[in-house]
């Protein structure tokens, strides 16, 4: 059962990254671009983590993947943020 | 006769080829300098892929220490290229003053 | 026929590595050139992780992509003009270079397949299996490294030492960036710590699994690289006659403790019985600041003292 | 009892961490640290004379899952010719940086390179042998560059560019040799080679990667421009023992490890490069302006006379024809080593006072610094190949090797080569001698003059004398079949 949930968990993961990944390509400037990455990649990993976790049946291994995508969490809001601000001074400047 | 180890041996070889190809053709130093880190690992993929014992044998760990020696060397000849670079070019614009 | 999913997998990585090594060179632009060579090195160290060689994924992540990346696009925030196609080279007239190359990869693959289909060898596998309990750690590629290559290691170290010297002989620093807003000096300062002990963690770890000194050096030169990014001038190294001191630690643990190996049992690097754990990890220690001190230097890009008085203007650090 | 394998590395090493840490006594250090360097190597080059070679297993393990190094009496002579024109050099650099924070950033560098050429002739692991490329290479970009000007770093970032591709191309050879064979300690490997693809293609990718850097023509482009704008101690050290090492290492693969593997043919393919070599490389050097692109041509040629030894040595069986065609080898890289060195620190002095080094204006040098125009004369000497330098044995002995396997051409390409080289250094000497005040004397102190006049010396007389020994010496057995 655990397996079934297990690896439901992990196709939505990658489906939310398939998303993202196509928003990435096809959306039409920066910023929307962004908001799709982000917003997808940070629950495809969540969604990733968790299934994994479950997979695994460990809660050492389940603390370690929530940590991951804690960390991956920060440095994406923060690299997303650091890029916007960059392109939307690009304009101002322009 | 297909193996994991060959597919990866042979893509490292075309990584050599490729990168051997860049490095002396590309236009900019900076493309250069990123064809030789193409090539270097390419022959880092046919090390790793040689080590390679299918996914119930341990690896030869030899490889894989060489490739490290490897990886380190590559990054101190990058950024010694990139910073003759950047001096020569300082040099190249205090001579048009 | 069934394909074996693992072959499949293989042969995706295959293609998906040499579309982007190809895609990285071939692009005009070389900012998208370096981006991709980024993804490149991410994608090489999901392939190392694969072919089941977990320190050199840390590594390439690290080193490969990581330290690689940042070097290559501050060199195009220096020069700007570096992202324009052309410039002088050798247009049109190297195409019997591109088939000289492939020729030579095809000659290489033809070797390659007779070694690999026809001849296997398992190298050196069983003598470092056979070995490794004499050798103080339990990680067979740090046993390798530290213990029966460590000349390796050690002249390893030297090349380091070298690259360093020649960019600091070579001139200047880069300017240093504008202090970070408050978005990334929050995240520099939750990431700080966590990258310091990171690296203790895998410098303690590389004696019995993945980690050792490359990864952890690297990882405290990538600390000092965010340092430097976030606006501090000197990345949070300490001044010039300490750094020269961190600089030739690595070198010179080796050194001393190879020489006692030669005057106590006659050859060089050669450990007491018993102590080899022991002086592996005060090599590594040693190790890990000097390649820590010099990657950070390597990023800083020459002299301190010389740094131009008025930083230039530069639209790389937002905020 | 310690062996003195692991010395002639570790000496200036530690001498390089040194200079680093106590930039104000580099210099002292530097000496100080080459003269216990020279010790090592003589006793080094005693214990060979004695026991025929050496090996010194690294940290005690077996060569092969170890590293081992090894010494023979090739090795062992390098390894003292490097001494001893590194302490020359030394000598002299110690006196011709004036600039302080140049020659602080200078000697652990210069440290560090010779550190590297001594790991490159006793590495007895192919690996290992990569490491050591690459640590000479960096350094010795790095101190080509040392010069400052643009025209400098140009020259050495194509010889670093060139230098790393050279590096790859061996490092692919050897993951061939490594994923056909599973060994890379060469003893190991020596008797598993067999004449196969991989041998083949391994073979050729090491020796393309060797070739760009012992720059053999066609692969020589980058070395004039890098040999003449580097500073005058580190063009005699990058001529005279740099290129010399790399052309060492293909003299270890081709004649030792892979000899079941070379064929004639292949050895005639370098033999005739190195002919193009000799023709070329002393047409240019005629026809240089500057005395240090004329000497870094003078190199080019050079280097090729010694691959005309390549086709002879393969074509010849094992006995005392061979053992002495291959000492005549070793004399003619010794001589060029000694010789090119203090040509290199002459022109140095040279370019020091007359305040440029164009042959054309050089007028009055011969009245202004007679012993520098003495070391400058002998050089040539030494590179003509007249008697009593150890060129001219060495050439007598590869003509008449050529006479006895009836291989013509290399007669008619040493006679043109060495007309040539009589031609450029006559034209040096003939400007040299002539009138005018090219060259001004200033302060010249005897550390300035004499380390280019003692090698010059050792190129004519040293070696034109004591070359019997030598040739003792070498026939004794190779170092790889020797077992630890």
């Amino acid at each position: 059962m655990n397996d079934v949930i297990g690896l439901s968990l992990v196709f939505i993961g990658v489906g939310f990254f398939l998303a993202g990944s196509i928003g990435l390509l096809r959306l039409p400037d920066l910023l929307s671009r962004l908001h799709a990455l982000t917003k997808a990649d940070n629950l495809g990993l969540g969604l990733l983590a968790l299934g994994l976790g479950i997979l695994a049946g460990d809660w050492l291994i389940g603390l370690k993947l929530f940590l991951i995508w804690l960390l991956v969490m920060g440095a994406g809001a923060a690299a997303a943020h650091l890029i916007a601000g960059q392109a939307l001074r690009r304009e101002d400047s322009r | 006769m297909l193996s994991s180890s060959l597919i990866f041996a042979l893509t490292g070889v075309a990584l050599f080829a490729l990168g051997l190809r860049g490095a002396l053709l590309h236009p900019a130093l900076l493309g250069r300098v990123l064809a030789i880190n193409v090539s270097g690992a390419g022959v880092f993929m046919l090390l790793v892929a040689l080590a390679y014992r299918g996914p119930a044998g341990n690896p030869d760990p030899l490889p894989h220490a060489l490739v490290l020696t490897g990886i380190v060397v590559a990054v101190s000849a990058t950024a010694l290229a990139l910073a003759m670079g950047r001096r020569l070019r300082q040099l190249e614009e205090q001579a048009d003053d | 026929m069934i394909i074996d999913a693992w072959l499949l997998l293989d042969l995706i990585l295959a293609l998906l590595v040499l579309a982007l090594g190809w895609a990285s060179l071939a692009s005009p632009d070389l900012k998208r050139g370096v981006t991709l060579f980024i993804a490149f090195g991410m994608l090489l160290a999901l392939i190392w992780a694969r072919l089941r060689a977990p320190d050199l994924a840390l590594a390439e992540a690290v080193i490969g992509a990581g330290l690689t990346g940042a070097l290559l696009l501050s060199a195009l925030r220096d020069d700007p003009g570096l992202e324009r196609p052309g410039g002088p080279g050798r247009d049109g007239s190297g195409w019997w270079l591109g088939l000289l190359t492939l020729a030579l990869a095809g000659v290489m693959g033809w070797a390659l397949t007779h070694a690999l289909v026809w001849h296997p060898n398992s190298g050196q596998a069983q003598a470092i299996a056979a070995a490794l309990p004499e050798s103080g750690v339990s990680n067979p590629v740090t046993a390798v490294l530290l213990n029966f290559r460590a000349y390796d290691t050690f002249l390893e170290l030297a090349v380091l030492l070298v690259a360093v010297l020649g960019i600091l002989a070579l001139g200047p620093a880069r300017p240093a960036y504008r202090p970070a807003g408050p978005v990334l000096a929050g995240l520099s300062r939750w990431l700080l710590p966590l990258l310091v002990v990171t690296a203790g963690y895998l410098l303690w770890v590389g004696a019995h699994a993945p980690g050792g000194a490359f990864q952890a050096g690297a990882l405290l030169a990538a600390a000092a690289v965010l340092l430097r990014l976030a606006g501090q001038a000197d990345a949070g190294l300490p001044g010039p006659a300490a750094r020269r001191w961190l600089l030739v630690a690595g070198v010179a643990a080796f050194i001393a403790v190879g020489l006692a190996g030669l005057l106590g049992s006659g050859a060089f690097l050669q450990y007491p019985a018993g102590w080899a754990g022991s002086l592996i990890l005060l090599i590594e220690s040693a190790a890990t600041l000097s390649i820590a001190v010099t990657l950070a230097l390597a990023f800083i890009g020459g002299r301190q003292s010389e740094i131009p008085v008025s930083p230039v203007e530069k639209e790389s650090t937002p905020c | 009892m310690t062996d003195p394998l692991v010395w002639p590395v570790l000496l200036p090493l530690i001498a390089a961490l040194f200079a680093l840490v106590w930039p104000r006594r580099a210099a002292a250090i530097a000496v100080t640290g080459m003269a216990a360097t020279l010790a090592a190597s003589v006793w080094l080059l005693w214990r060979v004379a004695e026991q025929g070679s050496l090996v010194h297993a690294l940290g005690g393990w077996q060569p092969g899952l170890g590293i081992a190094l090894r010494a023979d009496a090739l090795a062992a002579l390098l390894l003292l010719m490097s001494t001893l024109v590194g302490f020359a050099t030394t000598w002299y650099a110690n006196g011709y940086f004036t600039d302080t924070a140049l020659r602080e950033r200078f000697w652990p560098l210069w440290l560090l390179l010779i550190t590297a050429l001594h790991a490159l002739l006793l590495s007895g692991d192919l690996f290992n042998l990569y490491v050591t490329l690459e640590l000479m290479g960096l350094s010795a970009v790095v101190l080509a560059a040392l010069g400052g000007g643009a025209e400098a770093l140009r020259a050495a970032l194509r010889y670093l560019v060139l230098g790393l591709i050279g590096s790859l191309a061996f490092l692919a050879g050897v993951a061939l040799i490594y994923g056909r064979y599973g060994v890379l300690d060469m003893a190991a490997l020596a008797p598993l080679l067999q004449p196969e693809p991989t041998a083949w293609t391994a073979l050729a990718l090491m020796s393309v990667g060797i070739l760009i850097k012992s720059a053999l023509f066609p692969l020589h482009f980058w070395l004039p421009p890098a040999h003449a704008n580097a500073p005058a101690p580190v063009s005699a050290l990058l001529s005279a023992l740099v290129v010399k090492a790399a052309f060492y290492l293909l003299l270890r693969l081709w004649l030792d490890l892979f000899q079941p593997v070379v064929t004639q043919n292949a050895a005639w393919l370098l033999g005739w490069l190195g002919a193009a070599a000799v023709i070329w490389g002393s047409w240019q050097a005629l026809r240089a302006e500057r005395l240090k692109l004329m000497a870094a041509y003078s190199t080019v040629a050079q280097i090729g006379y010694l691959f005309l030894f390549f086709p002879l040595l393969t074509a010849l069986p094992e006995g005392p024809a061979r053992d002495t065609a291959f000492g005549a080898l070793v004399l003619l890289a010794l001589t060029h080593g000694f010789a090119k060195s203090g040509l290199f620190l002459a022109a140095g002095v040279v370019q020091r006072q007359a305040g440029h080094d164009r042959i054309a204006e050089l007028g009055g040098t011969a009245r202004n610094l007679p012993l520098t125009t003495f070391a400058l004369a002998l050089a040539g000497v030494a590179l003509i190949g007249l008697p009593p330098s150890g060129g001219f044995l060495a050439k007598w002995q590869l003509m008449s090797t050529a006479v006895q396997l009836q291989f013509w051409p290399w007669l008619l390409v040493l006679g043109t080569g060495s007309l040539l080289a009589a031609a450029y250094v006559f034209r040096l000497l003939s400007h040299a001698f002539g009138a005018g005040d090219g060259a001004q004397r200033k302060l010249t102190s005897p550390g300035t003059e004499l380390p280019a006049l003692l090698l010059v010396l050792c190129a004519t007389l040293v070696l034109g004398l004591g070359a019997a020994p030598l040739w003792d010496l070498l026939s004794a057995p190779p170092a790889l079949e020797v077992s630890p």
